[in-house]
Parts: C-alpha cells; sequence; structure tokens
C-alpha cells in the first residue's frame, strides 16, 4: 500500500503487502443453518457511558467483535461557517490502523466518511437542533475492532445516540440501530463481516422505538421488495430491545 | 466536587493546585509520590496480530501491531521494520482537533520510537534476505487523555509486541511471493521490556504521575525510562530541577523509578 | 442536492401548494410527471461506452436543466502479484461535482458532496449481484478494471436520477473489445520467445515478467501467457448485464407540519427543482432494477434530510416507488434502443458518403 | 409521466460547414451614417474595430485603440448622434440611480444587510435606509441593531430602490416606502436583465389577480394580488405585517395563474422578448384564449405559439 511520505508521522517502507495465507479450509456453503448463532439473534450488547473524562458526553460499545468508542463534544460554537439557525451536527468516523483485517492507512479515506454520513442520518432528526442556533454539536467516533460495515453503522449509532444522551443534549428519542442481511431465503440479524459477504443484500434500519418513528434505512445489494421490508420490519423489533439495553446502561451511569 | 470547587478550579487552576500542595495532597487525592494503578489486558482484537489495552489511572490507550511483508531497504537487506505511532484523536480531549497528528502526537511518536529501537533486533525479522522481511506497525490510540500517555503508551506497546506472534513465512524465489502458514506462527524476541516513569515538578515539588489537570502547570519534565534488569534505557530532563539541596531531583526521579520499576514488573503479561 | 437560499416565505408557499387538494407544483406539473429527459449516447469516442443525460432543459435557448455526462472506460489490470486486479474484472465508479453547478459551495463542501454521490453509485453498481460476465481475460492473470466517471455538470435538481439514468446509457452502451489468449513456448536453447499462436513474430516479453528474472537467465521463462487484441477496428462485444443496471427513483416527500392534525398524509412528489428540494427535505431514494427473468430487484435504498417515517408509510412508497422505477426503466429502455437505431445509421451513412 | 427526447442535432461536422470568413476586408467596418438607421442593429465581437475615434466619440462596451474605436464586449451596436455604445446581449445588471430592484439577503452585519442583486457586487442595505416599525419617522435605536434579523434574515426577499452607490461601485438600497419590503405569496423567476425595459411602474397587476414586480436585475416577483385597501396603509403601518414570513391564504385558482405567468415570462425570456406591461397582458389572454394550462406552455410548440402570435402583434 504505497503512500506519500507523511513527515508528521513515523514512516516504515515506500511499500508492504499483507501476508497472504495458504487457502483456508473452512468454507461455509450456502444453505447451511447460521454458525452458531439462530438468524433472529443479535450478538450481546456491552455499552458504558461516560467512559472519557474530558468529553461532555461519551459512550463504548462492544458487540463481539465489534468496538466503538464514542465522545460528543458541544454544543460549541461553530467557527467559520455562516450563521445558521439551526443548530449543526458534526459526526467524524476514523478507523484504527489495525481495526480490520487488512490494515488502513492512518490516512481519512472514503469509507470513514460513508459510515459519518449514515450515522449522520440516523441522528439529525433525533436530536433539537432548533433550540441551538450558531452552535455545532461535534461527534469522533473511534472503531477499534471492526466486524463488517453493517454492525460499525449500526453500533456506532446506538454508541453515539447513548454519548449524546450522556452529554445532556435534549433529544426527542433515543436512536438504536440494527443491521439485517438476506441470505439465502433466511434473514440474518447483526451478520458478522464474514455473513454480510455470503449476504445478497443487507439493510441497516435506524429508528426511535420509543415514537415508532424510522430514521434511516441503508440498503445495499440486491434484494426483492418484500424482502427488504420483512428485513426493515425484524430490525424495528429488535431496535427496541436494544433501546431498554441502552435506557438501562444510561440509568445505571447516571446513580454513579 | 462541589459547583463552586470546579468554577474555582477552571478560573484559577494554578491557585487551586497551590492549595492542594500546600496540604500536602493532590486534587485527586494521591500523596506526591503515588502513582496511579495500571492495568493492562492483552490479546483482545482479533483483527491485530498483537494488541493491548491499558488504564493508567483515567488515562487509556489502546495499542495493535500489523504485519506486513515488504522488501527490505537496499542499504539494510538483513533488517526488517519497525513502525511505532501513536494518535491522539479529537475523541481522548477536547484540545485536539480532528486531522493530521498534532504536535504532542508527533513528539510521542518520536519519544517512543526511541525508546522502542533497542527493544527489538530488526534483524530477526528477515524471512529471506534482501527480498521480504516483516513489517511491524505498533499502532497506539489515545482513547481517553489524562495526561502522562507517553508512560501508558510505552506500557502498551511493549504489551503489544509481547502479544504479537509472526506466522511461519516461506518465501518462493520463483514467484518472489511470500506465502504464510495459517497453523504454525511463533513469538517476536523481545531483547528488554523498559518501563517509562514519568515526573513533573510544580513549585519545588515533585509530582509522581501527573494528571491532565496536573500537566500544563508543570514547571519541568521528567521521564526515566528503565528495563527489567533495572539499567536505565533512557532519561530526559525538560526545565531546571529543584535545588533543595539534599539530593538532585534527577537522581530522586532515578531511584524512584528503579524502586517502581520492581513492583510493576509482574503486572505485563 | 444541496440546498440553495431561499426565504421562509418561498418555502412555505411551495410546501402549502403540494400538500393543497388538489396539489399544485411551482412550475404547473404534476406530482408525479417528470420534466422533458434529453439522452444522446455515444458522445465520447475515446471512451468504451458514454451517455450524456439533461432533466429539464428549456427547449427554446436549451439552456438550464440537470446536464450530466457518464463514461464508461476499459483498462487492463494484473490479477497475479500485487495489481489490485480481481479475477473477473471490477468496476469503479466516481462522480465529480463541476464548480460551476455548485457556486455556492465551497472547496471542502464540494468535495463531501461529489463523495457521497460517488458512495452511493459506486455502492449500488459495483456491487457482486450486479457483476457483468464479461469482464475477466484471463483468468489468474488479467482482468479489465471498468472505471465509470460521472460528471455534473448542472444541478436543477434531481441529481441522483439523472446519475444514475445517465450510468445505464452508458454501461448499455459500452462495448468490451475481444481479447484471445497467446502462448509463449520457449524453446531452451532460442535466447528471444517464440509466439506461438499467431506465426513467426519476435515478440517482446512483457514488462512486468521481465523485470523478475535477470536479463541474462532465459532458460525459466517456460510458459509466459499474454493478450492481444485480434481486431483493432471491431469496437467488440457488448457489456454483459445490460438488462440489470439499475434506475434510481427519488421520492421527495413533503411531511404536514406537525401542528395540523396528523392524519394528513405526507404527499411524495418526483423531479423535484431546487427550491422544491430547498423547501422539503426529507427524501427517499429507491433504486431497481427490472431483469426480464424474475419480478423486480432493490438494489439500493437511502432515507436521506433529516425528518423520519413510519413503517407503513416506507411501505407504501416503495410500493408507489416500484410502479414509477417500471416506467422510467421502459421509457429508458425505449430511448436507448432509439439511440442504438440512431447512431447505427448515422455510422452507416459516414460509410455510404465516402 | 415520463418522456425522453433527444438532443437538437448539432450541424454535421465536415464539408458544408464552412467558416465564412469576412475574407481580407480592410480592418475595421467603414459605418456610414446608414447603416444605423437602417434598423438592421449591427452585431459585433470584442476586439473588432468599429470606427476611427475622431468621428465618433466612445461609450459603454467600447474602447480606444491607436485612433480606432474597438468594441469589447459581444452585442448590438448603438448610435446616439456622436456616440458609440455596444450594449452586451448577456451581462451583469448595471445599475443606475432609482432602479427598482428585487433582491435576496446573503449577509447579515452590523447594522445593515448584504443584498445579491444579480449584479458584479452584492448590495448594502443599511438599517436606517429601513422602515422601522412604529411609523416612518422612528429614529434607530440601539435595540434595532441587535434584532436585525426580526426585520429581514438570511434567503429573504425584498423589493427595494437603488439609492445610491458607494466608492467601489456597490449599490446603496432603501426600503423607505410602503411598496418596498419584504416579499411573499409568490415565487420568483429570474431571467437575463437586458430584457426589463424601464417602464413607468414596475408594478404590474394583471386581470387575474397576479402581481408582478419586474425587477431591472432581472428578478421578477410574480405573487397574488394585494387589494389597494389592504396595503399597509400610512397610520395602518404595523411591524407584524412587513416583517412577516407567513403567507396569507392563496386559494387554487391565483395559484395556478401564478404558475401560468412565471412560465410566459420564461417561455418570453428564452425567446429574449423584452418585457412590457402590455406585452405580458396580451401573453396571458393567449394562454387563457387557447386554454393551455401552465405545464403546457413548458412544451416547445405552445411556447414557440406564443411568441410567435406575440411578436406578430408587437
Amino acid at each position: 500500500m504505497a503512500f506519500a511520505l507523511d513527515r508528521r508521522r513515523i514512516n516504515g517502507p515506500e511499500d508492504s503487502f499483507p501476508p497472504s495465507f495458504d487457502l483456508d479450509a473452512s468454507q461455509w456453503k450456502l444453505g447451511d443453518p447460521r454458525k452458531d448463532r439462530s438468524p433472529a439473534d443479535i450478538r450481546s450488547i456491552f455499552l458504558q457511558p461516560g467512559l472519557i473524562s474530558q468529553a461532555n458526553g461519551s459512550a463504548y460499545i462492544e458487540t463481539a467483535k465489534t468496538k466503538i468508542a464514542c465522545a460528543v463534544y458541544g454544543p460549541r460554537q461553530s467557527k467559520n461557517t455562516t450563521y445558521s439557525e439551526m443548530g449543526r451536527l458534526n459526526v467524524e468516523v476514523k478507523f484504527t490502523p489495525f481495526s480490520c483485517v487488512r490494515r488502513r492507512a492512518p490516512m481519512r479515506d472514503a469509507e470513514d466518511r460513508s459510515i459519518a454520513v449514515a450515522i449522520h442520518q440516523a441522528l439529525v432528526s433525533s436530536v433539537r437542533l432548533e433550540l441551538l442556533p450558531k452552535s455545532t454539536i461535534d461527534i469522533f467516533i473511534t472503531i477499534i475492532e471492526s466486524d463488517g460495515l453493517e454492525g460499525c453503522v449500526a453500533s456506532g449509532s446506538v454508541a453515539a445516540s447513548t454519548a449524546l444522551a450522556d452529554a445532556g443534549i435534549e433529544l426527542l428519542g433515543l436512536v438504536t440501530s440494527c443491521a439485517a442481511s438476506v441470505v439465502g431465503k433466511e434473514i440474518w440479524l447483526d451478520p458478522t463481516e464474514e455473513e454480510a459477504r455470503l449476504a445478497k443484500g443487507t439493510v441497516v434500519v435506524a429508528c426511535m422505538p420509543a415514537l415508532q418513528k424510522i430514521t434511516s434505512i441503508w440498503q445495499a445489494g440486491e434484494t426483492k421488495v418484500a424482502e427488504a421490508l420483512a428485513c426493515m420490519d425484524a430490525c424495528q423489533e429488535k431496535c427496541t430491545e436494544i433501546h431498554s439495553v441502552v435506557a438501562q446502561a444510561l440509568l445505571e451511569s447516571a446513580k454513579i | 466536587m462541589g459547583d463552586s470547587a470546579k468554577i474555582f478550579q477552571r478560573l484559577h487552576p494554578r491557585a487551586y493546585l497551590e492549595r492542594f500542595v500546600a496540604e500536602d495532597v493532590r486534587p485527586d487525592g494521591r500523596p506526591f509520590d503515588a502513582w496511579r494503578d495500571v492495568s493492562v489486558n492483552v490479546g483482545s482484537i482479533s483483527t491485530a496480530n498483537g494488541s493491548a489495552l491499558v488504564r493508567l489511572g483515567e488515562t487509556t490507550i489502546v495499542c495493535g501491531v500489523k504485519i506486513e511483508i515488504a522488501e527490505p531497504e537496499l542499504d539494510a537487506p538483513e533488517e526488517g521494520f519497525l513502525v511505532p505511532n501513536i494518535d491522539l484523536p479529537a475523541l481522548c480531549s477536547p484540545k485536539f482537533k480532528p486531522g493530521p497528528p498534532s504536535d504532542e502526537a508527533q513528539v510521542l511518536s518520536d519519544r517512543l520510537n526511541e525508546v522502542l529501537a533497542s527493544t527489538i533486533s530488526l534483524s530477526s525479522l528477515v524471512i529471506h534476505p534482501s527480498k521480504a522481511v516483516w513489517v511491524l506497525y505498533v499502532d497506539a490510540t489515545c482513547i481517553n487523555y489524562d495526561g502522562n500517555v507517553f508512560d501508558a503508551a510505552l506500557i502498551a506497546m511493549m504489551a503489544a509486541l509481547r502479544n504479537t506472534t509472526l506466522p511461519k513465512a516461506t518465501y518462493n524465489v520463483e514467484t518472489g511471493l511470500t506465502t504464510c502458514s495459517r497453523t504454525a506462527a511463533s513469538p517476536l524476541q523481545i531483547l528488554k521490556t523498559p518501563i517509562s516513569f514519568s515526573f513533573g515538578v510544580f513549585d519545588a515539588t515533585l509530582l509522581a504521575d501527573p494528571t491532565a489537570f496536573e500537566e500544563p502547570l508543570l514547571d519541568t519534565t521528567v521521564s526515566v525510562v528503565v528495563d527489567e534488569n533495572n539499567n536505565l534505557v533512557s532519561v530526559v530532563q525538560s526545565g531546571p530541577g529543584v535545588d533543595s539541596g539534599a539530593e538532585d531531583t534527577l537522581s530522586t526521579c532515578i531511584s524512584a523509578a528503579k524502586s517502581r520499576r520492581v513492583l510493576l514488573g509482574g503486572q505485563i503479561p | 442536492m444541496a440546498s440553495i437560499s431561499t426565504s421562509k416565505a418561498e418555502i412555505s408557499y411551495i410546501r402549502t401548494g403540494l400538500l393543497s387538494n388538489p396539489p399544485l407544483r411551482a412550475d404547473g406539473r404534476g406530482l408525479h410527471d417528470f420534466r422533458t429527459i434529453s439522452l444522446e449516447t455515444g458522445v465520447a469516442p475515446l471512451a468504451n461506452g458514454s451517455a450524456h443525460l439533461n432533466i429539464g432543459k428549456n427547449p427554446h435557448d436549451g439552456g438550464g436543466g440537470t446536464e450530466v455526462l457518464a463514461a464508461a472506460k476499459l483498462e487492463v489490470e494484473n490479477v497475479d502479484g500485487h495489481g489490485d486486479g480481481v479475477n473477473g474484472g471490477r468496476i469503479v465508479c466516481t462522480v465529480s461535482c463541476s464548480p460551476s453547478a455548485y457556486p455556492h459551495l465551497s472547496a471542502p463542501a464540494l468535495d463531501d458532496l461529489q463523495q457521497d454521490m460517488s458512495t452511493l453509485l459506486h455502492q449500488t453498481l459495483a456491487h457482486p449481484s450486479l457483476h457483468p460476465p464479461n469482464l475477466g481475460i484471463l483468468a489468474g492473470k488479467k482482468s479489465w478494471l471498468l472505471n465509470l466517471d460521472c460528471v455534473v455538470l448542472a444541478d436543477a435538481g434531481n441529481t441522483y436520477d439523472a446519475l444514475f439514468m445517465a450510468a445505464r446509457a452508458a454501461l448499455w452502451d459500452c462495448k468490451v473489445p475481444r481479447t484471445r489468449a497467446v502462448e509463449y513456448k520457449a524453446s531452451s536453447a532460442a535466447p528471444g520467445a517464440k509466439v506461438l499462436a499467431s506465426g513467426e513474430m519476435d515478440v517482446d516479453v512483457g514488462r512486468d515478467i521481465e523485470a523478475q528474472q535477470s536479463g541474462f537467465d532465459t532458460r525459466s521463462i517456460a510458459r509466459a501467457v499474454d493478450f492481444e487484441l485480434p481486431d483493432y477496428w471491431d469496437e467488440g462485444e457488448v457489456l454483459g448485464g445490460s438488462d440489470r443496471w439499475p434506475v434510481c427513483v427519488t421520492l421527495n416527500i413533503a411531511a404536514p407540519p406537525p401542528s395540523s392534525s396528523s392524519t394528513a398524509p405526507c404527499v411524495h412528489y418526483l423531479d423535484a427543482l431546487p427550491q422544491e428540494e430547498a423547501a422539503t427535505p426529507l427524501r427517499l431514494l429507491l433504486v431497481f432494477s427490472f431483469p426480464p427473468s424474475s419480478s423486480s430487484n432493490l438494489q439500493a435504498m437511502r432515507i436521506l434530510g433529516s425528518g423520519e417515517l413510519e413503517s407503513n408509510q416506507i411501505r407504501d412508497f416503495v410500493a408507489s416507488g416500484e410502479q414509477y422505477g417500471q416506467k422510467i426503466w421502459n421509457a429508458l429502455n425505449g430511448k436507448l434502443k432509439e439511440e442504438d437505431v440512431r447512431r447505427g445509421q448515422k455510422a452507416r451513412d459516414r460509410f455510404a458518403r465516402r | 409521466m415520463i418522456s425522453f427526447a433527444s438532443f437538437p442535432v448539432q450541424p454535421e461536422r465536415g464539408s458544408e460547414y464552412a467558416r465564412h470568413f469576412p475574407g481580407d476586408e480592410d480592418d475595421h467596418m467603414d459605418l456610414d451614417d446608414g447603416d444605423f438607421e437602417a434598423g438592421g442593429s449591427k452585431i459585433t465581437w470584442p476586439g473588432e474595430s468599429i470606427t476611427s475615434s475622431q468621428a465618433y466619440m466612445r461609450g459603454h462596451g467600447t474602447y480606444v485603440e491607436n485612433e480606432e474605436v474597438v468594441a469589447s464586449v459581444a452585442g448590438t451596436i448603438e448610435r446616439v448622434n456622436k456616440l458609440i455604445t455596444v450594449r452586451a446581449i448577456r451581462t451583469k445588471y448595471n445599475p443606475e440611480v432609482g432602479d427598482l430592484v428585487v433582491g435576496r439577503i446573503t449577509e447579515v452585519q452590523p447594522r445593515r444587510w448584504k443584498v445579491d442583486a444579480n449584479s458584479r457586487q452584492d448590495a448594502v442595505l443599511m438599517l436606517s435606509s429601513v422602515n422601522l416599525p412604529g411609523g416612518v419617522q422612528r429614529r434607530k435605536l440601539e435595540s434595532d441593531e441587535l434584532q436585525m434579523r426580526n426585520f429581514f434574515e438570511e434567503g429573504d426577499l425584498l423589493v427595494a430602490e437603488v439609492q445610491a452607490f458607494f466608492a467601489d461601485g456597490a449599490m446603496s438600497l432603501h426600503t423607505r416606502s410602503l411598496k418596498y419590503g419584504k416579499l411573499r405569496n409568490g415565487q420568483l423567476v429570474t431571467i437575463p436583465p437586458i430584457l426589463v425595459r424601464r417602464l413607468k411602474s414596475h408594478f404590474i397587476t394583471l386581470p387575474c389577480g397576479v402581481d408582478l414586480i419586474l425587477g431591472l436585475n432581472g428578478y421578477i416577483w410574480v405573487s397574488k394580488h394585494v387589494k389597494e385597501s389592504e396595503q399597509e396603509g400610512e397610520e395602518g403601518f404595523d411591524a407584524e405585517a412587513v416583517y412577516s414570513n407567513r403567507n396569507d391564504f392563496i386559494d387554487d385558482s391565483t395559484r395556478i395563474a401564478i404558475s401560468r405567468v412565471a412560465n410566459i415570462i420564461q417561455v418570453l425570456a428564452s425567446h429574449f422578448v423584452p418585457l412590457t406591461d402590455t406585452l405580458l397582458l396580451e401573453a396571458y389572454e393567449w394562454t387563457v384564449e387557447n386554454d393551455t394550462d401552465a405545464k403546457g406552455l413548458l412544451s416547445e410548440d405552445v411556447g414557440d405559439a406564443l411568441v410567435a402570435t406575440i411578436a406578430a402583434r408587437a
């Protein structure tokens, strides 16, 4: 992976390549049942609000192999932007170099932004921005370990919404998000990277279970219309369960 | 802490700290020479070849090692690469902005690079002389910035390197490609495990392991790096020492560091 | 897309018009009417396939409207070694917005906008489910890289529909040059390499193979496989999968103001003008493909803009979106066939006249 | 619901596209008096020398180069006894004092607003040259400076008059009359400024209950007709009405009429027909006679028919 010599970092050789391994024997064949999880199961969520001391609000979320830390700074004066009657929500995502199977250059790349845009879409309508003219809420998300883009978007949205609540920013409702992919005839919830690669299509739904409103749908791949709508319902139902996990975590952190 | 105390801390940090130091105690309740407790757990990140999560009090650092293969430099055909970097993202503290590494991150990376250079023999990273060598990317990311990041980062990097395994790689002369075996792997040969102990001098008092609140108020910072045989690896002092007459600041720091190193030795897996 | 500056009075004027019964739009169009779309394929002779599309051009002075150019260009990539080629070839889509289309946007904002468009186009068109069969050349050695580059020259609203239609037209028009495998059988004695396939010709061995071995050691070139283009003039075979490149339907949603009775349904309308996009920020993007054999496939779906919907509302929108998609699909295919006939005609004229 | 068309066929490149060069005429056209009066206005392009600078005086759009008047814009040549000017076809609006313009607020600055008026620079509207609530004569207070956005804010449309010019050529606007102020109840149409001639009054009322404000800078506001009595009289002046953003209730027929008029203006502008109040009246009646709805006007043939009839009558 050739990269420009960045004098602000310790640089390694000009270009280096990930090790290529001999063939992996265990291949999952279509039609087999899902490994170590039933289709409608999602991975257990560990959610810890308030782990970053200097942030206004923060949250750390871990679902098996996806580990994401999120911090909220603001609302604070938005610099060098024109007057805006509504507050601005600024979401920035950064992958750590060791977060994926193939090392990621520390430089910003397209994928960071596509996840940031997906999370921004999930959250923007849940925050009461009209109360914060001329100010900006910064949400910084660092993905420590990633197990598929869908998982990052879903868990990232949940972590960001928890961090906003932890920061005491006025929200219309907590946002929770869940992913689903269509594998053969079945719908598998909360797919890992490998499962998502096998799937024909994946859907990531973000919603506010308290108001039964959907704030974002992010569908990729080829699915029949009926399948996509079935995924949407399954995800929305699971989001209600995740919602109780988030509420519980916030209450506990408020007690300490 | 009551609201008024917090406001006082924000408005007059120096006076606030002076009040505490006068009572021989620090804002977080520690005596001057006390260290925040350290917790290290390794191997938690599956996508990295070696990883470590270190908490030094509130300061939290995650470090991951990724190995790649590259052609060695022409003038060093028998040497691999060790590339340590630390990233202080905007997430860990309000004083950092998103974008390229800040000055503090660059300084820390350089200091870490100097210390780590002596910990691994680069010749042990050769797969095939002048054709293919291992490149160890040691990337540390600070999750929560509460002062003394250099100590925490060094512990994290050493723990991650000790946790790293290199798969057995064979270089195919015709195709020029290296294939690694999925099963056979061997740990890295670590020559030594240095640990750093940082101190700060504030109004002629020596504070061990300064927090993010104390750091900007320090007149002098001292960092002593000691390895497992209690030999000094590096000593850095920036700013004037305390002429309290009895013993020079630097030597007090060194002896404190050595005694602390003995206690801490077992904690790094 | 990026909202131009509009006043509150204009916004409320447009919204009340949309939500009134019967709905009235600023330029008199019905809710589901498109502006006239002009389409032309084969505009870039150097590209393997290209198209030029405009939505809502003023018929008299030819000005205005959303103007998009799309071109597909094929390149060869190495699959073996450290080339990033993939067996069976790969597709990369990029969209670039010309600053003249968005004069009010700063440079970073323009970069973000064109990156968002590129991401949506790439994630949809480069998905394995739409991968064309004939993008591979030699398994394990060489493969085609199809670069689909789109340029937004002017934005008068409804850019995503324009982009996907232009992309479909460019891919429909794309031709993949025919290739033929060539084997070199180097006899151990003779220093140079002899070409088996096409007669006695001293062929320079591929640059990358040479780089690996020192020039003198020719014994090791046992079997090098490369490809050549048999006939320079023939433009090649049509890119496969042309019946599956999807089209996009953007449903702009005008939600009634919360204060009014929530029973008033949400109104959705198509092909919005910039002022209308600024007045109703919430949009549902649906990308459908209608393969002849099976029922329609949903290739991508996004909710854009701040606002939220209930699941049954989404259900209705997707259902009506599918019908609009079918209409757009049929109309677009009709026009593409027309274009093929026209260009076929023009080609014959050119030959006939000489 | 959806219809495809093809692009106008460009003339086939090749033999018949011989570019007609004026051959070796002498380098500047010999303009005798006859050329102008013949009504056929001469079109020129930048760099073409028009006449010797001894005989004629140089006006807008031209410059003098070694005793020759040379055109600096592409446009029509106009001669007023000894003065030669070249009037460009497509150009930014050149303001003059007293012009009525429609503008959009781009920025709110201390004690003034920046207004985009389709001109080279943003125009300036001082807080002192705006009607303040509580009667016209009220002096400007400190509190007014703090709540400038209650009067005009970013994106608002307003009609104003050019009061003066700053040293750097930027316009200074004022809305010190009851006719001027914030615009509502309608939609904006933008046309090339050259097509808006100077008329007696730029406020036009069409019989179908539609008001038109022809801004000389090419911004035209088409809105619902407000009856004279309702217009904020001298004593009835209240800030609530003048600076409110809420539209009044507009019934469907007026709304249809507004979009029809807007499309008419669009069609006329694309045929480069200068707009005058009489012309607009005739055009509107034509559409009523042929009962073409607003959407119909978008199509090419209906538009051409409209322009043909209008040109015939003018």
